[in-house]
Protein backbone atom coordinates (compact mmCIF):
# COMPACT_ATOMS: atom_id res chain seq x y z
CA UNK A 1 0.00 0.00 0.00
CA UNK A 2 1.55 3.38 -1.27
CA UNK A 3 -0.53 6.68 -0.10
CA UNK A 4 1.01 9.51 -2.36
CA UNK A 5 2.49 12.34 0.14
CA UNK A 6 2.93 15.74 -1.26
CA UNK A 7 6.59 16.44 -2.31
CA UNK A 8 7.80 20.04 -2.83
CA UNK A 9 11.17 20.82 -3.93
CA UNK A 10 12.72 24.15 -5.48
CA UNK A 11 15.55 23.94 -8.23
CA UNK A 12 17.46 27.05 -8.93
CA UNK A 13 18.76 27.67 -12.75
CA UNK A 14 20.06 30.35 -14.48
CA UNK A 15 17.28 33.19 -14.67
CA UNK A 16 15.01 30.14 -13.52
CA UNK A 17 12.86 29.11 -10.57
CA UNK A 18 11.85 25.20 -11.53
CA UNK A 19 9.28 24.20 -8.33
CA UNK A 20 8.31 20.37 -8.42
CA UNK A 21 5.65 19.23 -6.93
CA UNK A 22 4.46 16.03 -6.20
CA UNK A 23 2.18 13.33 -4.85
CA UNK A 24 -1.49 14.82 -3.48
CA UNK A 25 -2.04 18.57 -3.30
CA UNK A 26 -4.69 19.28 -1.66
CA UNK A 27 -6.57 21.32 1.28
CA UNK A 28 -4.29 19.43 3.97
CA UNK A 29 -0.75 20.78 2.43
CA UNK A 30 -2.14 24.01 0.97
CA UNK A 31 -0.86 26.25 3.76
CA UNK A 32 2.48 24.83 2.73
CA UNK A 33 2.33 25.69 -0.57
CA UNK A 34 1.06 29.05 -0.08
CA UNK A 35 3.90 29.65 1.88
CA UNK A 36 6.37 28.31 -0.13
CA UNK A 37 5.12 29.78 -3.34
CA UNK A 38 5.39 33.20 -1.80
CA UNK A 39 8.51 34.79 -1.90
CA UNK A 40 8.72 32.95 -5.62
CA UNK A 41 6.39 34.89 -7.11
CA UNK A 42 7.96 38.15 -5.97
CA UNK A 43 11.13 37.25 -8.07
CA UNK A 44 9.83 38.99 -10.92
CA UNK A 45 13.10 39.03 -12.98
CA UNK A 46 12.69 35.19 -12.86
CA UNK A 47 10.95 32.60 -15.19
CA UNK A 48 9.08 30.69 -12.35
CA UNK A 49 8.25 27.55 -13.55
CA UNK A 50 6.10 24.58 -11.63
CA UNK A 51 6.96 20.90 -12.92
CA UNK A 52 3.91 18.54 -12.31
CA UNK A 53 5.72 15.38 -13.32
CA UNK A 54 5.07 13.62 -9.93
CA UNK A 55 1.78 15.17 -9.50
CA UNK A 56 -0.64 12.41 -8.55
CA UNK A 57 -3.85 14.69 -7.31
CA UNK A 58 -5.07 18.08 -7.25
CA UNK A 59 -8.38 19.64 -6.31
CA UNK A 60 -10.40 23.18 -6.61
CA UNK A 61 -8.21 23.86 -3.45
CA UNK A 62 -4.75 23.28 -5.58
CA UNK A 63 -5.81 24.80 -8.91
CA UNK A 64 -7.09 27.94 -6.37
CA UNK A 65 -3.39 28.55 -5.10
CA UNK A 66 -2.38 27.98 -9.18
CA UNK A 67 -5.04 30.74 -10.08
CA UNK A 68 -3.62 33.08 -7.57
CA UNK A 69 -0.02 32.57 -8.66
CA UNK A 70 -1.07 33.11 -12.47
CA UNK A 71 -3.32 36.71 -11.06
CA UNK A 72 0.25 37.65 -9.06
CA UNK A 73 2.67 36.74 -11.42
CA UNK A 74 0.61 38.60 -14.11
CA UNK A 75 -0.04 41.80 -11.94
CA UNK A 76 4.17 42.11 -11.11
CA UNK A 77 4.68 41.45 -15.27
CA UNK A 78 6.37 37.87 -14.39
CA UNK A 79 6.61 35.03 -16.33
CA UNK A 80 4.75 31.99 -15.11
CA UNK A 81 4.37 28.75 -16.53
CA UNK A 82 3.48 24.44 -15.85
CA UNK A 83 5.40 22.06 -17.23
CA UNK A 84 4.90 18.06 -17.48
CA UNK A 85 1.22 17.61 -16.52
CA UNK A 86 0.35 14.40 -16.45
CA UNK A 87 -2.65 13.44 -18.30
CA UNK A 88 -5.36 13.13 -15.88
CA UNK A 89 -4.38 16.30 -14.35
CA UNK A 90 -4.68 18.29 -17.86
CA UNK A 91 -8.24 17.09 -18.16
CA UNK A 92 -8.77 18.54 -14.43
CA UNK A 93 -7.19 21.95 -15.76
CA UNK A 94 -8.85 21.96 -19.34
CA UNK A 95 -12.45 21.67 -17.12
CA UNK A 96 -11.92 24.24 -14.72
CA UNK A 97 -10.15 26.65 -18.13
CA UNK A 98 -7.05 27.44 -16.60
CA UNK A 99 -4.90 25.54 -19.29
CA UNK A 100 -4.49 28.84 -21.00
CA UNK A 101 -3.19 30.43 -18.11
CA UNK A 102 -0.56 28.03 -17.66
CA UNK A 103 1.17 27.81 -21.07
CA UNK A 104 4.51 27.10 -21.96
CA UNK A 105 6.08 28.49 -24.77
CA UNK A 106 6.90 25.06 -26.15
CA UNK B 1 -31.83 -11.51 -1.17
CA UNK B 2 -29.18 -9.00 -2.33
CA UNK B 3 -27.07 -8.91 0.38
CA UNK B 4 -26.31 -4.81 1.42
CA UNK B 5 -23.10 -3.28 -0.18
CA UNK B 6 -22.97 0.15 2.01
CA UNK B 7 -20.27 1.23 3.66
CA UNK B 8 -20.01 4.35 6.05
CA UNK B 9 -16.97 6.49 6.80
CA UNK B 10 -16.82 9.11 9.52
CA UNK B 11 -14.14 11.39 9.96
CA UNK B 12 -13.22 14.46 11.86
CA UNK B 13 -13.85 17.72 9.66
CA UNK B 14 -10.34 18.45 8.78
CA UNK B 15 -8.25 18.81 6.19
CA UNK B 16 -5.96 16.04 7.09
CA UNK B 17 -8.45 13.12 7.38
CA UNK B 18 -9.86 13.79 3.93
CA UNK B 19 -7.23 11.68 2.39
CA UNK B 20 -9.08 8.73 4.23
CA UNK B 21 -11.96 9.30 2.55
CA UNK B 22 -10.04 9.27 -0.51
CA UNK B 23 -8.53 6.04 0.21
CA UNK B 24 -11.72 4.14 1.26
CA UNK B 25 -13.21 5.36 -1.81
CA UNK B 26 -10.52 4.09 -4.20
CA UNK B 27 -11.06 0.81 -2.25
CA UNK B 28 -14.10 0.41 -2.97
CA UNK B 29 -14.25 1.35 -6.84
CA UNK B 30 -11.48 -0.57 -7.33
CA UNK B 31 -13.42 -3.49 -5.67
CA UNK B 32 -16.10 -2.47 -8.62
CA UNK B 33 -13.97 -2.51 -11.70
CA UNK B 34 -14.30 0.85 -12.22
CA UNK B 35 -11.35 2.47 -14.46
CA UNK B 36 -8.80 4.65 -13.39
CA UNK B 37 -9.87 7.28 -15.14
CA UNK B 38 -13.12 7.24 -13.64
CA UNK B 39 -11.93 6.29 -9.98
CA UNK B 40 -9.57 9.74 -10.23
CA UNK B 41 -12.86 11.65 -11.11
CA UNK B 42 -14.84 10.45 -8.09
CA UNK B 43 -11.56 10.93 -5.85
CA UNK B 44 -11.63 14.82 -6.72
CA UNK B 45 -15.33 15.06 -6.69
CA UNK B 46 -15.41 13.35 -3.24
CA UNK B 47 -12.54 15.75 -2.18
CA UNK B 48 -14.65 18.52 -3.07
CA UNK B 49 -17.67 18.01 -1.26
CA UNK B 50 -15.84 16.67 1.68
CA UNK B 51 -13.10 20.05 1.42
CA UNK B 52 -16.54 21.96 1.48
CA UNK B 53 -17.56 20.70 5.16
CA UNK B 54 -14.33 21.31 6.34
CA UNK B 55 -13.78 24.54 5.07
CA UNK B 56 -17.33 26.06 5.52
CA UNK B 57 -20.03 23.54 7.76
CA UNK B 58 -18.63 24.36 10.76
CA UNK B 59 -16.97 27.83 11.35
CA UNK B 60 -13.91 26.60 13.01
CA UNK B 61 -15.65 24.56 15.11
CA UNK B 62 -15.20 20.74 15.27
CA UNK B 63 -17.36 19.11 13.08
CA UNK B 64 -17.52 15.86 11.76
CA UNK B 65 -18.13 14.72 7.81
CA UNK B 66 -20.22 11.26 7.05
CA UNK B 67 -19.22 9.32 3.82
CA UNK B 68 -21.93 6.63 2.95
CA UNK B 69 -21.04 4.27 0.19
CA UNK B 70 -23.96 2.56 -1.69
CA UNK B 71 -22.24 0.02 -4.65
CA UNK B 72 -25.03 -1.19 -6.76
CA UNK B 73 -24.77 -3.76 -9.76
CA UNK B 74 -23.80 -0.59 -12.51
CA UNK B 75 -23.60 2.93 -9.96
CA UNK B 76 -21.50 3.71 -7.12
CA UNK B 77 -23.21 6.34 -5.07
CA UNK B 78 -21.60 8.55 -2.61
CA UNK B 79 -23.10 10.53 0.37
CA UNK B 80 -21.36 13.17 1.85
CA UNK B 81 -23.10 14.72 5.41
CA UNK B 82 -22.16 17.54 6.97
CA UNK B 83 -24.06 18.59 10.58
CA UNK B 84 -22.98 21.98 10.21
CA UNK B 85 -24.51 25.48 8.75
CA UNK B 86 -26.30 24.94 5.49
CA UNK B 87 -26.25 27.37 2.16
CA UNK B 88 -27.82 28.85 -0.49
CA UNK B 89 -25.89 29.11 -3.78
CA UNK B 90 -27.18 32.71 -5.30
CA UNK B 91 -29.17 31.70 -8.46
CA UNK B 92 -27.65 34.81 -10.47
CA UNK B 93 -23.91 33.90 -9.58
CA UNK B 94 -22.07 33.89 -12.88
CA UNK B 95 -19.93 30.40 -13.64
CA UNK B 96 -17.21 29.67 -11.31
CA UNK B 97 -15.61 28.05 -14.39
CA UNK B 98 -12.42 30.30 -16.12
CA UNK B 99 -13.58 29.69 -19.62
CA UNK B 100 -13.48 32.86 -21.90
CA UNK B 101 -12.41 34.82 -18.91
CA UNK B 102 -9.25 37.32 -19.00
CA UNK B 103 -6.57 36.35 -16.65
CA UNK B 104 -8.05 40.06 -14.80
CA UNK B 105 -11.82 38.11 -14.44
CA UNK B 106 -10.58 34.79 -12.59
CA UNK B 107 -10.53 34.23 -9.22
CA UNK B 108 -9.73 31.45 -7.07
CA UNK B 109 -12.79 29.88 -5.64
CA UNK B 110 -15.66 28.48 -6.06
CA UNK B 111 -14.93 25.99 -8.66
CA UNK B 112 -16.05 23.19 -5.89
CA UNK B 113 -19.75 22.58 -6.70
CA UNK B 114 -18.71 22.93 -10.74
CA UNK B 115 -16.34 20.32 -10.69
CA UNK B 116 -18.23 18.03 -9.00
CA UNK B 117 -21.03 18.30 -11.78
CA UNK B 118 -18.51 18.14 -14.37
CA UNK B 119 -16.82 14.60 -13.29
CA UNK B 120 -20.05 12.89 -11.90
CA UNK B 121 -23.22 11.57 -13.40
CA UNK B 122 -25.15 13.12 -11.15
CA UNK B 123 -25.03 15.56 -8.22
CA UNK B 124 -27.78 16.21 -5.50
CA UNK B 125 -27.07 18.69 -2.93
CA UNK B 126 -29.70 18.68 -0.02
CA UNK B 127 -30.06 20.74 3.29
CA UNK B 128 -31.38 19.13 6.19
CA UNK B 129 -29.55 19.49 9.65
CA UNK B 130 -26.40 20.66 7.52
CA UNK B 131 -25.74 19.54 4.02
CA UNK B 132 -25.64 16.28 2.50
CA UNK B 133 -23.95 16.16 -1.29
CA UNK B 134 -24.71 13.22 -3.28
CA UNK B 135 -22.54 12.08 -6.11
CA UNK B 136 -23.38 9.03 -8.55
CA UNK B 137 -21.18 7.25 -11.19
CA UNK B 138 -22.20 4.64 -13.69
CA UNK B 139 -20.00 2.46 -14.73
CA UNK B 140 -19.38 1.62 -18.25
CA UNK B 141 -20.19 -2.23 -19.24
CA UNK B 142 -16.82 -2.01 -21.14
CA UNK B 143 -15.55 -1.82 -17.17
CA UNK B 144 -16.73 -4.78 -16.00
CA UNK B 145 -14.33 -6.79 -17.65
CA UNK B 146 -11.20 -4.34 -17.75
CA UNK C 1 -9.48 22.00 23.90
CA UNK C 2 -8.20 18.82 21.96
CA UNK C 3 -10.23 17.81 18.95
CA UNK C 4 -12.14 14.76 18.02
CA UNK C 5 -10.02 12.53 16.17
CA UNK C 6 -12.42 9.51 16.15
CA UNK C 7 -12.51 7.62 12.70
CA UNK C 8 -15.38 5.10 12.33
CA UNK C 9 -15.53 2.36 9.13
CA UNK C 10 -18.64 0.07 8.60
CA UNK C 11 -18.86 -2.83 6.44
CA UNK C 12 -20.89 -5.54 5.52
CA UNK C 13 -19.81 -8.82 7.34
CA UNK C 14 -18.19 -10.69 3.90
CA UNK C 15 -14.32 -11.24 3.19
CA UNK C 16 -14.05 -8.80 0.43
CA UNK C 17 -14.34 -6.01 2.82
CA UNK C 18 -11.86 -6.53 5.12
CA UNK C 19 -9.20 -4.88 2.82
CA UNK C 20 -11.28 -1.71 3.51
CA UNK C 21 -10.79 -1.87 6.76
CA UNK C 22 -6.53 -2.31 6.01
CA UNK C 23 -6.54 0.27 3.94
CA UNK C 24 -8.05 2.84 6.64
CA UNK C 25 -5.66 1.15 9.47
CA UNK C 26 -2.91 1.86 6.89
CA UNK C 27 -4.40 5.83 6.38
CA UNK C 28 -4.70 6.74 10.23
CA UNK C 29 -1.76 4.57 11.55
CA UNK C 30 1.03 6.45 8.68
CA UNK C 31 -0.79 9.86 9.74
CA UNK C 32 -0.01 8.69 13.39
CA UNK C 33 3.62 8.06 12.01
CA UNK C 34 3.43 4.20 13.63
CA UNK C 35 6.38 2.22 11.78
CA UNK C 36 6.26 0.21 8.65
CA UNK C 37 6.32 -2.81 10.96
CA UNK C 38 3.64 -2.05 14.06
CA UNK C 39 1.68 -0.51 11.10
CA UNK C 40 1.94 -4.92 9.66
CA UNK C 41 1.19 -5.72 12.98
CA UNK C 42 -1.85 -3.45 13.35
CA UNK C 43 -3.30 -4.96 10.16
CA UNK C 44 -2.92 -8.69 11.04
CA UNK C 45 -4.61 -8.18 14.09
CA UNK C 46 -7.44 -6.04 13.19
CA UNK C 47 -8.02 -8.30 10.04
CA UNK C 48 -7.95 -11.08 12.67
CA UNK C 49 -10.88 -9.43 14.63
CA UNK C 50 -12.48 -8.67 11.31
CA UNK C 51 -12.26 -12.06 9.75
CA UNK C 52 -13.86 -13.86 13.11
CA UNK C 53 -16.89 -11.18 12.86
CA UNK C 54 -17.24 -12.47 9.15
CA UNK C 55 -16.83 -16.30 9.92
CA UNK C 56 -18.48 -16.30 13.13
CA UNK C 57 -20.62 -13.49 14.21
CA UNK C 58 -24.04 -13.66 11.83
CA UNK C 59 -24.02 -17.75 11.12
CA UNK C 60 -24.52 -16.73 7.18
CA UNK C 61 -26.88 -14.03 7.69
CA UNK C 62 -26.46 -10.85 6.66
CA UNK C 63 -24.77 -8.31 9.05
CA UNK C 64 -22.10 -5.45 9.30
CA UNK C 65 -19.00 -5.14 11.02
CA UNK C 66 -18.26 -1.39 12.83
CA UNK C 67 -14.86 -0.26 13.11
CA UNK C 68 -13.87 2.53 15.48
CA UNK C 69 -10.33 4.20 15.51
CA UNK C 70 -9.11 6.14 18.30
CA UNK C 71 -5.98 7.88 17.82
CA UNK C 72 -4.66 9.30 21.21
CA UNK C 73 -1.24 11.44 21.45
CA UNK C 74 0.93 7.88 22.18
CA UNK C 75 -1.42 5.18 21.21
CA UNK C 76 -3.92 4.10 18.70
CA UNK C 77 -6.97 2.12 19.77
CA UNK C 78 -9.04 -0.03 17.36
CA UNK C 79 -12.07 -1.04 18.33
CA UNK C 80 -14.11 -3.68 15.97
CA UNK C 81 -17.76 -4.62 16.88
CA UNK C 82 -20.27 -7.46 15.27
CA UNK C 83 -23.79 -7.64 16.29
CA UNK C 84 -24.04 -11.12 16.28
CA UNK C 85 -24.15 -13.88 18.23
CA UNK C 86 -21.80 -14.14 21.06
CA UNK C 87 -18.95 -16.74 22.50
CA UNK C 88 -17.55 -18.02 25.44
CA UNK C 89 -13.88 -19.39 25.28
CA UNK C 90 -13.10 -22.66 27.22
CA UNK C 91 -10.53 -21.37 30.05
CA UNK C 92 -8.75 -25.15 29.81
CA UNK C 93 -8.25 -24.63 25.71
CA UNK C 94 -4.82 -25.73 24.96
CA UNK C 95 -2.81 -23.16 23.77
CA UNK C 96 -3.85 -22.69 19.85
CA UNK C 97 0.05 -21.76 18.62
CA UNK C 98 2.30 -24.40 17.46
CA UNK C 99 5.24 -24.42 19.69
CA UNK C 100 6.56 -27.29 20.69
CA UNK C 101 4.06 -29.67 19.22
CA UNK C 102 4.40 -32.34 16.94
CA UNK C 103 3.15 -32.82 13.16
CA UNK C 104 0.19 -34.99 13.82
CA UNK C 105 -0.74 -32.51 17.21
CA UNK C 106 -0.74 -29.33 14.74
CA UNK C 107 -4.53 -28.00 13.55
CA UNK C 108 -5.31 -24.76 11.41
CA UNK C 109 -7.88 -22.62 13.23
CA UNK C 110 -7.30 -20.98 16.70
CA UNK C 111 -5.22 -18.91 15.57
CA UNK C 112 -7.17 -15.51 15.54
CA UNK C 113 -7.01 -14.13 19.11
CA UNK C 114 -3.64 -15.50 19.91
CA UNK C 115 -2.26 -13.65 17.39
CA UNK C 116 -4.09 -10.44 18.18
CA UNK C 117 -2.85 -10.63 21.77
CA UNK C 118 0.52 -11.32 20.27
CA UNK C 119 0.77 -8.25 18.02
CA UNK C 120 -0.78 -5.49 20.22
CA UNK C 121 -0.42 -4.48 23.17
CA UNK C 122 -3.54 -4.56 24.79
CA UNK C 123 -6.61 -7.03 23.87
CA UNK C 124 -10.12 -6.66 25.37
CA UNK C 125 -13.02 -8.71 24.16
CA UNK C 126 -16.65 -7.91 25.20
CA UNK C 127 -19.60 -9.18 24.86
CA UNK C 128 -22.95 -7.07 24.45
CA UNK C 129 -25.08 -7.42 21.97
CA UNK C 130 -22.45 -9.42 20.12
CA UNK C 131 -18.88 -9.30 19.98
CA UNK C 132 -16.58 -6.61 20.99
CA UNK C 133 -12.85 -6.83 20.27
CA UNK C 134 -10.69 -3.29 21.54
CA UNK C 135 -7.07 -3.59 20.29
CA UNK C 136 -4.18 -1.35 21.47
CA UNK C 137 -1.07 -0.16 20.49
CA UNK C 138 1.32 2.17 21.65
CA UNK C 139 4.12 4.19 19.34
CA UNK C 140 7.69 4.37 20.21
CA UNK C 141 9.06 7.40 21.41
CA UNK C 142 11.22 7.03 19.04
CA UNK C 143 8.71 6.40 16.14
CA UNK C 144 8.00 10.14 16.51
CA UNK C 145 10.34 11.56 14.77
CA UNK C 146 10.64 8.86 12.16
CA UNK D 1 -2.44 4.46 -4.20
CA UNK D 2 -1.20 0.88 -4.83
CA UNK D 3 -3.20 -2.06 -2.49
CA UNK D 4 -1.78 -5.42 -3.02
CA UNK D 5 -3.92 -7.58 -5.13
CA UNK D 6 -3.71 -11.21 -4.53
CA UNK D 7 -1.57 -13.12 -7.56
CA UNK D 8 -0.96 -16.91 -7.76
CA UNK D 9 1.19 -18.55 -10.66
CA UNK D 10 2.26 -21.98 -11.10
CA UNK D 11 5.59 -23.17 -12.68
CA UNK D 12 6.59 -26.63 -13.46
CA UNK D 13 10.21 -27.87 -13.12
CA UNK D 14 12.23 -31.25 -13.29
CA UNK D 15 10.06 -32.96 -10.30
CA UNK D 16 9.12 -29.64 -8.46
CA UNK D 17 6.44 -27.66 -8.45
CA UNK D 18 6.62 -23.94 -7.19
CA UNK D 19 3.90 -21.89 -7.02
CA UNK D 20 4.42 -18.11 -6.38
CA UNK D 21 1.95 -16.67 -4.00
CA UNK D 22 2.08 -12.73 -3.59
CA UNK D 23 -0.09 -9.62 -2.62
CA UNK D 24 -2.80 -10.15 0.14
CA UNK D 25 -3.32 -13.73 1.21
CA UNK D 26 -6.21 -12.84 3.17
CA UNK D 27 -9.67 -14.72 3.62
CA UNK D 28 -11.00 -12.90 0.20
CA UNK D 29 -8.62 -15.65 -1.41
CA UNK D 30 -8.81 -18.27 1.10
CA UNK D 31 -11.40 -20.21 -1.15
CA UNK D 32 -9.39 -20.14 -4.56
CA UNK D 33 -5.65 -20.72 -2.66
CA UNK D 34 -7.29 -24.20 -1.39
CA UNK D 35 -8.65 -24.68 -4.98
CA UNK D 36 -5.70 -24.38 -6.43
CA UNK D 37 -3.42 -26.27 -3.74
CA UNK D 38 -5.67 -29.34 -4.01
CA UNK D 39 -4.66 -31.00 -7.28
CA UNK D 40 -1.00 -30.24 -6.14
CA UNK D 41 -1.50 -31.62 -2.77
CA UNK D 42 -1.61 -35.35 -4.69
CA UNK D 43 1.43 -35.27 -6.81
CA UNK D 44 3.11 -36.82 -4.21
CA UNK D 45 6.06 -37.96 -6.53
CA UNK D 46 6.96 -34.08 -7.16
CA UNK D 47 8.98 -31.38 -4.37
CA UNK D 48 6.19 -29.26 -4.15
CA UNK D 49 7.45 -25.39 -2.97
CA UNK D 50 5.54 -22.21 -1.90
CA UNK D 51 7.39 -19.11 -3.01
CA UNK D 52 6.84 -16.36 -1.07
CA UNK D 53 8.61 -13.71 -2.43
CA UNK D 54 6.16 -11.23 -3.56
CA UNK D 55 4.03 -11.95 -0.49
CA UNK D 56 3.19 -8.65 1.35
CA UNK D 57 0.45 -9.89 3.26
CA UNK D 58 -0.32 -13.09 5.66
CA UNK D 59 -2.78 -13.53 8.11
CA UNK D 60 -4.21 -16.44 9.91
CA UNK D 61 -6.51 -17.90 7.80
CA UNK D 62 -3.32 -18.11 4.85
CA UNK D 63 -1.37 -19.97 8.36
CA UNK D 64 -4.40 -22.47 8.57
CA UNK D 65 -4.64 -23.02 4.71
CA UNK D 66 -0.33 -23.43 5.26
CA UNK D 67 -0.76 -25.85 8.09
CA UNK D 68 -3.45 -28.19 5.83
CA UNK D 69 -1.02 -28.32 3.54
CA UNK D 70 1.77 -29.15 5.86
CA UNK D 71 -0.09 -31.45 7.31
CA UNK D 72 -1.52 -33.43 3.88
CA UNK D 73 1.66 -33.47 2.16
CA UNK D 74 2.95 -35.62 5.59
CA UNK D 75 0.29 -37.59 5.24
CA UNK D 76 1.43 -38.89 1.64
CA UNK D 77 5.10 -38.51 2.76
CA UNK D 78 5.83 -36.02 0.26
CA UNK D 79 7.63 -33.09 0.70
CA UNK D 80 6.77 -29.61 1.23
CA UNK D 81 8.91 -26.24 1.65
CA UNK D 82 8.48 -22.57 1.59
CA UNK D 83 10.88 -20.16 0.56
CA UNK D 84 12.02 -16.52 -0.07
CA UNK D 85 9.78 -15.89 2.77
CA UNK D 86 9.95 -11.49 3.41
CA UNK D 87 11.01 -10.84 6.90
CA UNK D 88 7.57 -9.24 8.21
CA UNK D 89 6.08 -12.63 7.05
CA UNK D 90 8.41 -14.63 8.50
CA UNK D 91 8.17 -12.84 11.72
CA UNK D 92 4.38 -14.04 12.18
CA UNK D 93 5.48 -17.37 10.63
CA UNK D 94 8.15 -17.57 13.79
CA UNK D 95 5.25 -16.26 16.32
CA UNK D 96 2.55 -18.63 15.42
CA UNK D 97 5.27 -21.56 15.52
CA UNK D 98 4.78 -22.70 12.08
CA UNK D 99 8.28 -21.83 11.07
CA UNK D 100 9.65 -25.53 11.47
CA UNK D 101 7.04 -27.19 9.51
CA UNK D 102 7.86 -25.03 6.90
CA UNK D 103 11.43 -25.27 6.66
CA UNK D 104 13.45 -25.81 3.72
CA UNK D 105 16.79 -28.42 3.63
CA UNK D 106 19.29 -25.23 2.43
N1 LIG E 1 -20.94 21.82 3.14
C1 LIG E 1 -21.16 23.16 3.08
N2 LIG E 1 -21.56 23.85 4.18
C2 LIG E 1 -21.77 25.18 4.13
N3 LIG E 1 -21.59 25.93 3.01
C3 LIG E 1 -21.19 25.30 1.87
C4 LIG E 1 -20.96 23.91 1.85
N4 LIG E 1 -20.60 23.56 0.58
C5 LIG E 1 -20.59 24.70 -0.14
N5 LIG E 1 -20.95 25.77 0.63
C6 LIG E 1 -21.09 27.17 0.18
O1 LIG E 1 -21.17 27.17 -1.24
C7 LIG E 1 -20.11 27.94 -1.81
C8 LIG E 1 -19.65 27.36 -3.15
O2 LIG E 1 -18.97 26.13 -2.94
P1 LIG E 1 -17.94 25.58 -4.00
O3 LIG E 1 -18.55 25.64 -5.35
O4 LIG E 1 -17.49 24.24 -3.58
O5 LIG E 1 -16.72 26.59 -4.02
P2 LIG E 1 -15.73 27.06 -2.84
O6 LIG E 1 -15.79 26.04 -1.77
O7 LIG E 1 -14.40 27.12 -3.50
O8 LIG E 1 -16.21 28.40 -2.42
C9 LIG E 1 -19.05 27.99 -0.74
O9 LIG E 1 -18.21 29.12 -0.85
C10 LIG E 1 -19.89 28.00 0.54
O10 LIG E 1 -20.31 29.29 0.85
N1 LIG F 1 -16.77 -12.14 16.61
C1 LIG F 1 -17.06 -13.40 17.01
N2 LIG F 1 -18.34 -13.84 17.03
C2 LIG F 1 -18.64 -15.11 17.43
N3 LIG F 1 -17.70 -16.00 17.79
C3 LIG F 1 -16.40 -15.64 17.77
C4 LIG F 1 -16.02 -14.33 17.39
N4 LIG F 1 -14.66 -14.24 17.49
C5 LIG F 1 -14.24 -15.43 17.89
N5 LIG F 1 -15.27 -16.29 18.08
C6 LIG F 1 -15.17 -17.70 18.57
O1 LIG F 1 -13.91 -17.87 19.19
C7 LIG F 1 -13.16 -18.90 18.52
C8 LIG F 1 -11.68 -18.61 18.51
O2 LIG F 1 -11.38 -17.53 17.66
P1 LIG F 1 -9.94 -17.37 17.05
O3 LIG F 1 -8.93 -17.47 18.11
O4 LIG F 1 -9.91 -16.08 16.29
O5 LIG F 1 -9.73 -18.59 16.06
P2 LIG F 1 -10.54 -19.07 14.76
O6 LIG F 1 -11.35 -17.92 14.28
O7 LIG F 1 -9.49 -19.48 13.80
O8 LIG F 1 -11.39 -20.23 15.23
C9 LIG F 1 -13.80 -19.02 17.15
O9 LIG F 1 -13.62 -20.28 16.60
C10 LIG F 1 -15.25 -18.69 17.44
O10 LIG F 1 -15.95 -19.81 17.91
Amino acid sequence: MVTNKFTLRTENREGQTIVFVGGEFDLEVATQMRAAMEPLIELADRRLTLNLQDLKYIDSTGIGILISVVKARHARNAPFDVEHVPTHIRKLFDMTGITPFLAKAE
Amino acid sequence: MTKERNVSLTVPALPEYVDLVRLALYGIASKMKFSFEDIEDMKVAVSEACNNAVLHAYGGEDGKIEVQFLSEADELSITVRDFGRSFTLADNKESPSLHGKSIEEIQSGGLGLYLMQALMDRVEVQHEGGTKVVLTKKRMKSEETA
